[in-house]
This record gives structure tokens, C-alpha cells and sequence, in this order.
């Protein structure tokens, strides 16, 4: 057993720290803070720390040299998700994630050349065009039509939880270009946003914010030269790209909860109940419960790191973190009382958590990528045979 | 025995609804709390007026409707249900305390108060943490107030104030400049919620602090809509399982999806039994009484957290979008489980009603 | 509204805790922890117990007097229930509590007159013969034969989860008549264990003891006669008696609650915790609850006062009581340390609550009668419509 | 980044579990438990000692096995999942405090210790009730000791008590008429637990405490046997929905039970994942190791509980009877809650750990 880094990884996460020191001016609280940021202003916060990154080769950590990658393990990947957290979340996050896996593995080399770099850099921005409105946790239920038309395919339908486009200029998009086969006739596009035919509309949240949106085809262009795989792969290939980023937020998501953790303590000192026995005791069980997050997420990139691969145990991380998350905001609403509910430019709200935005967001968490329930049906039957 | 309400309280309980649903459907609720400075409809409020609804539970001698604790119960169910925003409850409470005031001042007052031509509210929280031992931060001599108040729900609509000070309840009618508030922006948007900078003229109502009756009524009205809350987003939970389909079938053909509304109905019932059995009581002035209440406060409080949190999971995506209702009824609970005492506070009276 | 008993409901109760104070000697614990009693002993107090209820007239309180009841409603009934906790549980409470319900609106004048009496007096004791170890949430999967013999039954099969019958006379057994009708083909017969071809083995549970048995039947006879109702009505009735004893334990459980709490209350105060903040918020919850669940109660009973009949309401009930058991034992063990470990007989042991066994036998409450996930399918299929 | 045992480690354990699968299958637990009056073989504690398990951690220079927290918590997860009765971790711990004290008492006995010729437990505690402040209730004084300490497991069978006092740790032989023990009958019936009045001739062997890495072994060690003890209760479990018919199909077809099953397996898992990091880190010393060890008490304690129970429930009825397996796991689970620094003190200590 050994759950130390390895010498590299140390380097690796010093100069990491060293290169923030120089180039993070504000956190993204203090850009969330500040009352003359809006949404506009705060993506392009988001674009040009993404291109910081790209130029200081913090993109694409875990891919391959020759990919425009930095040819180092996911472990140098959940380092940096976690260092980077008070960073400004980058703009193309989801096109990294979930596009570059598909590129680099399913992709011809022409379209690697031409999309890789620019996805990157964020000079393209790409959101993802996987679920609609009749296709959630059932995706391959999904119903938008890619219809032939000479060389090249027309889009038809509706797809949602796209990260807000306005300022995306690609989507990537599973179509089916056989109605009959479920699986089968599944077909993975790269179509640009801009064009007839193709109409986003934001979703808005509870949270009052508009980071997802709606997407309307209707006789959209999707270009034949844009296919990733084959005809009919889509689905096997949206299901592989979704491990690939295995283990990529292990360190990050207890790292964040350190965060949140420590605001909770620091008020329950200033309130000065940090003395009562039941304050202590719901502490110390987030504190224990976060800490038995990070072991997971140690042995997860254990696992990767001496070549295993974490298959439907990933549900397991995101079982706990999403609930875990909703526990750690309900406690704050308990112990931290009326403050807890401010909104983070609110006059009295705390300076380094945004609980009031927090005690909504978590909601998203247990729904989100897979929700509680589908997790726990994939470890019943892939894990337990039940 | 018999645990449904008599005559009266089932006629006042459909006709609450009845009126509810025609004047404040939920369309007119977003509409006002989303578009609206004041966050409430004073036109509604008006109307409640002229139905007697802001006198509720006052006494006859006083213009009131006289109304019990099991008759506030059923209009707050009836008003957590339409999810009614606005400080409807604080204006009964504010008259719950006038009407136990000597004097013409705070009589007459109150006569506006149940017309609707004032809204009087009480002005206690001096803490936006935990509450907790902390010097008092409002004071009241030679006929001037001094401090800041707050959080106060829908403060800035107030006509006058009633505060709570060390020397004893002042009366701060809104200065012609009106009040000098900050507002606070909490998660839940339904509120208005500010905090007062008090340096005005008032008026000395009375030495003692509020009476115990009053946080009783107000922890019942304030269980009462949370377990319309709940009732209402327990509906839409049930509906919405019987109408999403997913991998070729309804999802309230799931069973581990019919076991949490199973859950949530079995925390929506035993609500409502708690909350009208103690309302009951209040009405008896059992000396159960205020054990009662504050159990029905805390049960409700978490209760309708796990029933509208749930329902959010339940509704999967479009739960988490403004478009769809669940999160009216969440946010609203989350934010009534911390007032009229909250759970933690309710537990620690109702130990002491039992002498633990 | 009103949940206050009427002036004949007080006038009951007070009497009848008059006649306990003549009449109940010693509390079931303290037969519990006296050395000199064993299984057979204790039975023995309890036959006898239930002859002076019987000759008091408390034993079918909300029987039709013609059937030696006492033609009162379940109200006295629920009110007996929760005033003689402290009293030896009656020999043959199975019996009255499922098998008087079958006689009194199911079997013949003739079969009323021979059986009730006997049953009340405790003259017969009876068990319940319905589960099969195959059939337990799925009761209708039952395989018990009865094969026809002449004008009467051969009995061939086994029965869980009866009574312990060492010192039962009688079983009530459901026995299929015809293997290929799921419902229509059981009937509901009535046995005497003292025959060849009956065998009863005792079943000890976790806790040590044994107050549950197997029947295995061998060619038993079951005498036509003795059949309540048609052949194959056995299912129907069977549905129907488990309906009338509702409500009957709805002051029951929560009285025996508030007694499991005063002697946790009692012990937090005796070792000093009970200032701590954690240790209130626990206990607090917990009497809370129990409060919440005497208003569920309340209010079953005042529905039936007035007529109404509550139907898989009942659910409710026995999820709560049962899950609110399990937690409160659990707190005990928490707060009271080591010492609620102690079984009942053991130096050191609480004196008024036997916590060793609580802790072990609450885990029954959640599966016998219908497991908590039987009961919340319930609530699902039959309420919600689900 | 390694997660697997090491070579040795993962030797130790396979070899660990084949020797209790031969020499202490269930069906021995079961006899040993409910038939002999000492609770344990005393044959197959003469096999461990012979083996080297009863000094496994302790120094080769001592003659110990020198195994690490990491292999001791993986021999415990071993020991847990055989449900093995008896003392072996306070043997151990025993010898711990041994091996870290002067003069050839000590070492004497420690050398008859782990050749099991003397079986030597820690007599610490004091009360029945939850622990408090209490004045200490054992004095040492002119070579004599007096008072009486308990509960202490399987203290009956001691050929020798370490016993804490004011005074110091005292040594105290097993007289020759025995101990004057009151036996302690608790609803786990693998248990033997006594009070030891003691009023004998000791000898004073340290005037420190005992040393927080006995504390931090003993608490890792009992994890491990948690671990075990939940992983073997839940393959019981997962077994028994897979071959168990009800309404024409296997109950683990039904999605509500497989959810349960889901949740028993993340804790399981998420403490397989505690109790090895924190023991890694022991024996790597790392800063954070008290910390980390607390946390894996804490949290395998409460998921083994939860595991355990629910395995119970899962089998239904049968889960209920004696005859079935699942209550020996539930019963050992939730004796050892509170054993080896129960739940809630281990919340306090990682707290303090952190400075908290």
C-alpha cells in the first residue's frame, strides 16, 4: 500500500501552485462577489483564464503529447482539478471532458488536427448535445433525427442540460440515424451553433443563474466530414468517453468540501457555539465523512495508477459526494443559522462560501450526470449481479 | 372523538382555498414574487383584509373573527398550499400582540391593522448567525430607538414597526423618509428579508416582552403552511411519477421511487396529525399544550424539508429549473424551518415543557 | 375536533387501572428478572393473567356481548391495551386478537359457542398457523395441503412463525384445498395440536428465547366441522381478520414508548449527560416522534369512533412504530453506554427497561406482520395509487 | 500510487483467512460461544500463539512478527469476517503496553504472552454507565490494590491484569483462588464480560498512561475486525436476494432491495477504504494518522451497524432466528461501537486532531 504521490507528482503539484501564485489575480468567489460582473463578463473571465492554462499547458493534462496533451496520468489531472478550485472554472470544461476522450480515441486524425488545439484554447467553445427533454436517464431513448440529405445529414429535434450556449460556437450531438435500432442506430456529430436551424434558448435554474440550456434543430447542417467513428458507433462511443474522465475530480470534490468545511467551522467559532456538544458532534461526522470521501478517491487513482481501470465503482463517488454535498449544505442552513441563506453579494453573507447559493446547487448534484437512483440500480447489477 | 374539523373550521378551510385558487393561483404568485419589489400583492392583501382574515384570530370585542388555533391551522394549510407569499402571518401575529396592549394607541392601531389600511409587524431578530447570549442591540430612551433590527421578513413594506427593546415593546411608526433598511438577498426568492436601521421616534406600548400565546400561535400557523407546503408538493411528486415515462414505463412504476413517496406521504399525514392535534390542544389550553406546539413545529419543519427536497429529486432535471414548481414549495420550507422558532429551538422548549 | 374520550371512555379507564391496582400483583419485568421463573413458569402466569381479565370481563372488550365480549368499541380496547403494558402479555393473545375476529363474523352459531368462551378463559390456547417458510411476505404462496379424507381433511406441511405451542391446544391453519386456485383454493381450518401427525418445534430467535414455533403436519386430521366459513373463503377471511384489530394497539405503542423514554431520560440525567447539547437534541427528537406517532394514533382511533374505517392507513402505523423502535434502541445504546447492553437479569441492568433485549428484539418490528417494505408497497399501490 | 496490500501483507492475510476458514469455521464459533462457559478455544489461541499472532505488531527484537498497522488491520478484517471470539486484540494490545515498559517484568511476561502460556488483558474501565468525569475507582497503595474495574472482556479468563490506576499501571497476578468476578451478561451472547473486584497483591510497572499508539493500534484494529465483520454480513446478504423466491421471483429482483443492497455496498467499500488509509498512515507516521484513525473508527462502526442491521432485515424472518447467521455479525458490530474508543469519543478526538 502506498498512497503517496510519486516525486513527479510532487513537482508536478509545487510548480502547479508556484504558476498559480503568479497568474490567479482574484478567486472566482471575489469575480462572483464583485457587483459589476454579469454573465457575459464573468464567461469571458472564464475564456481567457482558459487560455492562461492552454499557453501554460494545464489543458488536456492526461492526454497524449501529440493530441496537444501533456502525456502525464489522470493523477497529475486530479491535481490539478483540485488546486484549481478557487480558479475561475474554464470555459469549455464539459468539450474537454467529454469531446477530447472521443477525439482522441474514436476520432480520424484530419478531424483531431482540426479540433483538438482550438478546443483547447478556447477558441472554440463546445457544449454537449447528449440529453433530451423525453431522454434523461433513459438517454438511448433519445429522438432527434439526423435524415440524409446527399453526402451530409439534416438535424431534427430538441436536446437539454447543454451548458448555456450563447457563448458556444460548437455542439456536439448523439442523433439517430436509424429510428429502429436503439443502440445501434445512434450517430455522433460535431455541428457549429452558428447557422439556420439551430435555436439555443437558456434553461434557468433554481438558483435564479442560466448555466444550461435548450437546443433546437430544425434542418440543421450536420456535415458527413463531422462524424466521430462510424455511422450507427455514437452510442459506444458516448459511453466510453463518459469513463474516461474516471478519477479526474476524486481529489477535487473533497478538496472543495475542505473549503466549505473550514467556512462552517470558522462560523460556528464566531457564533460561538462550536462548544455545544451536538454542534461538535455534526462537525466531526462531516468532518470524518469528507475524509472517508478523499480515501475513495485515493484508492480510485491507486487502482488507475497500477493499471486497473475503476469501472461501475465510480458510481460509488458520485453517490457520496452528491449526497454528501446536500448533508454539508443542510448542516450549514442548521448551524450557521440566517447567514447561512445569503446570497454570496448579499450585505452579511459570508465572504469565502457561497452557502445560499450552495443549499440549491447540491440539488442538482443527486440529478445531474446519472442521478442517485441509476447509480445505485448500476451498482446493484453491474457490482452486487442483482 | 373525531379529528375532522367541525362545521365552521371546514367551511373556512374550503372557502380559504376556494378564494386562493381564484385570486393567488400560482401563476400570480411568481408573478409578484418575481417582478415585484414588495414581493406581495397588495391588492390580495386588500382583499384578505376585507374577508377578515388579518383579524382572524382576534377576539369579537376587538372586530375580529375569533377564530381558534384549529381555524388558523386550516387557513395556514390552506395558504402553505397556494404557497401565499407575503407576511400574512406576521401581520396576525403583530395583531395577536395590539390586542393584548392597553391603551387607545395600540387599540386604534389595530383596527388599521385588520382593515388593511396599516401593516404592523414585529421587529425582534437582532442576528443574521446563530442566535446566541449577545448584548442587546436596540435601545429605547427619552422617546427615541436606537439600533438595527433585522433579518424582518418584508420589513421595508412595514407601516410601523413593533420592537422589542431591553426597556420594553416601542412602537416605530415608518419616518416620512421611510426606513432605512438593507435588504438581504437570501436563496429563497419568495422573501424579502431586511435589516432596519432604527434612529426614530417611537412609542413605549408596553415593559413586558411578547406573550408566550403569541409564539404559540405562531409556531401552529407557521406548522400550518408547512404542511400545506408539503400536501401540495407531495401532490405534484405523485402526479409527475404517474406521468414521466422512462426505459418504456412510468417512473412511479419504480419501486424504489414508490417507497420514497411512500416516505413522503407517511411524513405528510403524520404532519398533519401532529399539527392539528396540537392546534387542538392550544384551543383546549391543555396543559400539553406548548409541548405540543413545539413538537408539531420541529416534526413539520423536517418533514416538509424531506417532502419537497425529495420531490425536486423526484421531477429529476426540470425539478432544478425555475420553469417547473418544485422549487417554490423547497425554498419556502427551507426558510420557514429557521423561523417562528426554529427546529432546534422547538426541540429545546419542548424538553423544557417536559421539565427535561 | 376532539380527541377527548367521552365521559364513559374515562369512567373505563378508571376503573379498570382501579382494578389493576387490586389485581396486578407484580409487573411482567419483575416476573422477567426473578431467577426462579423459566419459560414454563412465565407461561403460566400468563394463562392465569388472562383467566382474571377474562372473569373481570376485559378479555373481547369490543366484542358483541352475545359472543362473551363486552360490546364496547375499539376505543376501550385501545385504551386496555396501552393501560395493562406493564401487565404479563395474555397466554392466547394471537387467538383473540386474529382468530375471535374469524369466529365473530365468519364461522357458524355452533362454532362460536365452542370456541370463544374457551379462547377468552384461556382455557384453550391458540396459535396462528398462516406463514410458511416459503411463504412469508407472499402468504398466498402458501403449500400446506389438505387432502380429502371421507367427510373430512388430511393436513400435509409445515407452519413458521406460529406462537410457541408447547403450551398451545389449538392452531388455526390455512391449508390449500386446491393447489391450482392462488386465492380461491385455501381454507381456513381449525386443529387440535394434542393428535398424531402434529409436531411442534420451538424457533429461537436472536434473542435467546422462544416464543415462535414450526408446525409440521403429517396426515393431522382437520375435521370439516372445524372449517370457518366455505372452502376456499380462507384466504378472504384471513385478509379480513388481520382489518379488525385495528387501532387496537394505536395508544399501545406510544404508551410503551413514553415508558422506554422516562427510562432514558432517567438514565441521561443519572450520568450526568443530560446538560449536553447533543444528548437534548437526541432525546428531544425521540420524544417528539413518539408524540407525532400518539397523534397518528389519536387520530385512527377518532376516525373509527366516527365510522370511518381506516384502511392501509394502518401502514403508516406499523412503519412508524417499527423504524421508531430500532432508533430508539440505538439511542439508548449510544447514551446509556454499556450499561443498556446488560440483559434484564444481570447485575447492573437498568431495573425498569430490559434494553439487552430491546436492542434486539426491535429488529422483529420491521419484518413480522408484514415487512416494512410490504407496508410501503402498500401505501404506494393502494393510496398513491402508484 | 499503490492501494493493494503489499507481498507480505497480502500473503498474511490469504493466509490468515485459510487458517480460520479450517480451524474456526462458524459452525465452531457458534459451539465455542454458546456451549463453553470461557466464550473462546483455548486450543486454537494455543495454534495463534504458535503462529505468531499474538505478536504480530510487536518488535522482532522482542520476538514479535514486527507486522505493521497496515497487516494488522488486514489480519483483523480477517479475524471479523470469521466472526473469531475470544480476546485476541486485547492480547495484543496487552502486549503493546508490555513491550513499551522497563525491567524484565515486563519482558518476562511478554515472552509467556505471545507463547500464549499467559493470557494478559488491560482492566481500564470504570463504568457501567456512559463515561464521565467520575472519581478513579481503584487505588495502589503498599503493593496492595484495591477497588473494582469493569467492564472488562473475556477479564475472567486473565491469568494477569494491567491495571490503570492514579497510582500507575499496576500488574496484578490472578490470585490463586481465582478472580472475584460479577459476570456481565450483555445481548451479545459472544461476549464475556465481567466486573473484577480486586482487593490483591500488585506490582507497580509505569507511573505514565497508556501510550496513544496502543490507543491508535487498538482503535485500527478494531476497525479492521468492523470491516470484516460487514463485508462477510453482506455477502450473506447479497447471497441469500439471490436465491430467495417470493411473489414468482428472487427478492433481490426487487428494486427497493436492491437500492438497500447498493447502500450496504458503499459503506462496506468507503470503509474498506478508511480503515486501510488510516492504517497506512500509522505506520508511515504520518502527521494526519490520529486524525485519520479516529475517522475510520468512527465511520466503520456506524456503517457496520447499519450493514449488519440490515442484513438481519434483507432476510426477513429467518434473519430473526438464532438458527441464521446474521445476528452473530450484528451482535459483534454492535458490541464493538462501543469498544476501543466508541463512536462518539472517536468524533471528539478527530475534532481535536484537528485542532478543532
Amino acid at each position: 500500500m502506498n498512497l503517496r504521490f510519486t516525486k513527479e507528482q510532487e513537482q508536478f503539484r509545487s510548480d502547479l501552485n508556484d504558476w498559480l501564485q503568479d497568474n490567479l489575480v482574484r478567486s472566482w468567489i471575489e469575480e462572483l462577489r464583485d457587483p459589476k460582473n454579469n454573465e457575459k463578463t464573468l464567461f469571458d473571465i472564464r475564456r481567457s483564464w482558459q487560455g492562461k492554462l492552454y499557453e501554460a499547458g494545464y489543458l488536456g493534462i492526461h492526454w497524449p503529447r501529440k493530441w496537444g496533451g501533456r502525456g502525464l496520468s489522470i493523477v497529475e489531472h486530479a491535481i490539478f482539478m483540485a488546486d484549481t478550485l478557487h480558479a475561475p472554472p474554464i470555459a469549455s470544461r464539459v468539450g474537454i471532458n467529454l469531446l477530447g476522450p472521443a477525439l482522441i480515441h474514436h476520432a480520424s486524425e484530419e478531424q483531431r488536427r482540426r479540433f483538438i488545439p482550438k478546443m483547447l484554447s478556447g477558441e472554440e467553445v463546445w457544449c454537449q448535445g447528449f440529453s433530451e427533454p423525453d431522454a434523461g436517464s433513459d438517454l438511448a431513448a433519445l429522438r432527434t433525427r439526423a435524415i440524409p440529405d446527399g453526402e451530409d445529414f439534416r438535424l431534427e429535434g430538441q436536446k437539454v442540460w447543454t451548458t448555456f450556449g450563447p457563448w458556444s460556437d460548437w455542439i456536439f450531438v448523439l442523433a439517430r440515424t436509424d429510428p429502429d435500432d436503439r443502440y445501434g442506430g445512434i450517430t455522433f456529430f460535431l455541428v457549429p451553433l452558428a447557422q439556420p436551424g439551430v435555436e439555443v434558448r437558456p434553461i434557468r435554474q433554481i438558483t435564479g443563474e442560466s448555466e444550461f440550456g435548450e437546443v433546437f434543430f430544425s434542418g440543421a447542417l450536420a456535415k458527413r466530414e463531422h462524424i466521430i467513428g462510424e455511422i450507427g458507433e455514437g452510442w459506444k462511443i458516448a459511453m466510453t468517453v463518459l469513463s474516461y474522465e474516471r478519477g479526474s475530480m476524486s481529489l477535487a470534490h473533497p478538496a472543495r468540501f475542505d473549503h466549505n468545511l473550514k467556512d462552517l467551522v470558522r462560523g460556528v467559532q464566531e457564533n460561538g457555539t462550536i462548544k455545544r456538544s451536538d454542534v461538535r458532534e455534526k462537525v466531526g461526522r462531516l468532518l470524518i465523512e469528507n475524509e472517508v470521501m478523499r480515501a475513495n478517491g485515493y484508492r480510485t487513482l491507486a487502482t488507475m495508477a497500477s493499471g486497473g481501470a475503476p469501472g461501475p465503482e465510480a458510481s460509488l463517488e458520485k453517490v457520496f459526494w452528491s449526497e454528501y454535498a446536500r448533508r454539508l449544505a443542510d448542516a450549514a442552513l442548521d448551524l450557521l443559522g440566517f447567514q447561512a441563506q445569503l446570497q454570496v453579494r448579499s450585505p452579511g453573507a459570508r465572504q469565502e462560501m457561497n452557502w445560499g447559493h450552495e443549499a440549491l446547487w447540491v440539488r442538482a448534484g443527486t440529478i445531474l450526470a446519472g442521478t442517485s437512483e441509476i447509480q445505485r440500480n448500476i451498482i446493484a447489477k453491474r457490482i452486487l449481479k442483482l | 372523538m373525531q379529528f375532522e374539523l367541525n362545521e365552521d373550521n371546514t367551511l373556512l378551510k374550503s372557502s380559504t382555498r376556494e378564494f386562493l385558487e381564484k385570486e393567488s393561483p400560482l401563476e400570480k404568485v411568481r408573478t409578484v414574487t418575481e417582478e415585484t419589489p414588495e414581493g406581495f400583492s397588495r391588492e390580495l392583501y386588500a382583499q384578505l383584509a376585507e374577508l377578515g382574515y388579518l383579524g382572524l384570530t382576534l377576539p369579537e370585542s376587538q372586530g375580529g373573527a375569533e377564530v381558534g388555533p384549529v381555524g388558523l391551522a386550516a387557513v395556514t394549510h390552506e395558504m402553505g398550499r397556494a404557497a401565499l407569499p407575503g407576511p400574512v402571518l406576521d401581520i396576525l401575529l403583530g395583531g395577536e400582540v395590539l390586542s393584548r396592549l392597553e391603551g387607545d394607541t395600540a387599540a386604534n392601531l389595530l383596527q388599521e391593522v385588520m382593515k388593511g389600511e396599516k401593516m404592523v409587524l414585529l421587529a425582534h431578530s437582532e442576528t443574521l448567525t446563530h442566535p446566541q447570549e449577545a448584548p442587546p442591540a436596540v435601545h429605547f430612551s427619552k422617546g427615541m430607538i436606537h439600533g438595527t433590527k433585522g433579518p424582518v421578513a418584508f420589513g421595508a413594506s412595514a407601516d410601523a414597526l413593533l420592537v422589542t427593546t431591553p426597556q420594553g415593546l416601542v412602537l416605530v411608526p415608518r419616518p416620512g423618509e421611510g426606513w432605512n433598511t438593507v435588504s438581504l438577498d437570501t436563496f429563497d426568492h419568495t422573501q424579502r428579508f431586511v435589516q432596519i436601521l432604527l434612529d426614530d421616534p417611537g412609542e413605549l406600548l408596553s415593559d413586558r416582552p411578547i406573550p408566550q400565546e403569541v409564539d404559540l400561535l405562531g409556531a401552529v400557523g407557521a406548522a400550518g403552511l408547512l404542511l400545506g407546503l408539503m400536501e401540495r408538493s407531495l401532490e405534484l411528486a405523485v402526479d409527475y411519477l404517474k406521468e414521466r415515462q422512462a426505459f418504456g414505463r412510468t417512473i412511479g412504476s419504480f419501486q424504489a421511487l414508490q417507497h420514497r413517496a411512500s416516505d413522503m406521504w407517511i411524513k405528510t399525514e403524520s404532519s398533519r396529525s401532529a399539527v392539528y392535534r396540537a392546534a387542538w390542544a392550544l384551543e383546549e389550553q391543555l396543559e400539553e399544550a406548548p409541548f405540543l406546539v413545539a413538537a408539531a413545529k420541529a416534526f413539520t419543519g423536517d418533514a416538509a424539508g424531506f417532502v419537497c427536497g425529495e420531490t425536486i429529486q423526484l421531477f429529476g432535471g426540470v425539478g432544478f429549473t425555475w420553469e417547473y414548481d418544485p422549487h417554490i414549495y423547497f425554498k419556502r420550507v427551507k426558510t420557514l424551518q429557521q423561523l417562528y422558532g426554529s427546529t432546534r429551538n422547538q426541540l429545546e422548549l419542548a424538553l423544557q415543557a417536559k421539565g427535561i
